[in-house]
């Protein structure tokens, strides 16, 4: 699977796959252009005001940083090996993490909508699963808990 | 060796903390944990294990100033 | 299926199902935020380069408005109904469009992110079979083609 | 009856002209364009049509003063 040097260069070389500050959608939308994209799928995974009946105050996303920017450059790059794809990219916050803020952003650009829209899922999928990201989501009662934050999995720890 | 552990494992163990006994492999030290720390059994059961940024396999011999990363399931998103 | 008043109000009901002047993707997406909703996912269809190996020019999409605004809202319905969606908007052009520029734009939001995918192409799918808009591609060596755009379809007429 | 036709059938007829034949329905009508112009035949079977912003089934009883859209498939997106 051979690149353009355009979507290397242009968009995801300079994105970093973690930030400990919010993320910028709109800037990352706008480095998703290509002119042989006809296709853009954004994923945003953002904090909601409650989870499994309790109030959430806030996340906290813990990270192995070195493993986790090494393991999302790796799911990209498999992304880019099973689908035609002209650009993908993905941003996971780590941090403090506030209602209606976004966690985690995907985007995934191809000359035909399916394949965009494919990869995007198997990018968050395998984020969520692999890279070694935690959430601790902080109640309004003031308990916490740890994990178990995806509706495919078992519940948490 | 040295031992950090991340996420919900810190309710159990130090987030980082120094080993001096002889344990000569990933299996054997998981179940010295679990032996030590028997809450978090089922949680080590199902972690994985990485030295140097790279995940080792149960069978992974530890050598003496090893620092052995221990994560729970990942749960980003 | 209730829907609350916060998405009808804050985000659907303004947004109209056509326009004639450039998409606004940033103040569509950040209508569509909503804090019972943890999944937000957008799909653009922007204007390709080129299409079955000719250089396009720019497109031109007509519409019989009347029709299609109504389509569009049924269709938009039509998935509130099949998914438990927080948020469900689209927006599609008329008239010339550059190439880069958006052609069309869907977004869903619902609490968990397999349902806004799914919602989101079937709406997008919908919307390109059914609803009364057509595409004319006009091509840099002077050519033009009516329809027939989508990969899944057979050949243009 | 009026008539307008969308995108690739502009090709082949005016976007809007009058009819002033007894024509039924929509069948006919359909029967009617085709034969007065073969190259849209083809087009004319796979195209809906539509009067007063709904769309109507062959057997529609078309009424002197009716407008009749008539639409290829669609293509937007």
């Amino acid at each position: 699977m051979i690149r353009s040097a355009y979507s290397l260069q242009a968009a995801e070389a300079e994105i970093p796959a973690l930030s400990a500050t919010p993320l910028d959608v709109v800037a990352l939308l706008a480095q998703a252009h290509h002119p042989e994209a006809g296709a853009v799928v954004l994923f945003s995974g953002e904090v909601r005001n409650h989870n499994q009946g309790q109030d959430v105050d806030y996340l906290e996303y813990e990270a192995h940083e070195a493993m986790a920017e090494k393991m999302i450059a790796e799911i990209i790059n498999d992304a880019h090996a099973k689908w035609p794809l002209k650009i993908a990219v993905a941003q996971h916050r780590t941090g403090k993490v506030a209602i209606g803020e976004t966690a985690v952003i995907v985007i995934t650009s191809s000359a035909h909508r399916h394949e965009a829209y494919e990869a995007n899922q198997y990018i968050i999928h395998r984020i969520k699963h692999e890279a070694t990201i935690w959430k601790c989501e902080y109640f309004t009662d003031g308990s916490k808990k740890w994990g178990g934050n995806c509706s495919c999995c078992p519940p948490a720890l | 060796m040295k031992i950090q552990v991340f996420a919900v494992l810190k309710d159990h163990f130090d987030k980082e903390f120094e080993l001096s006994r002889d344990i000569k492999d990933i299996a054997s030290l998981k179940a010295y944990l679990s032996n030590q720390n028997t809450g978090a059994e089922g949680i080590l059961q199902i972690s994985r294990f990485a030295v140097h940024n790279e995940f080792v396999d149960l069978d992974y011999a530890i050598k003496p100033n090893d620092t052995i990363c221990i994560f729970p399931p990942s749960s980003g998103g």
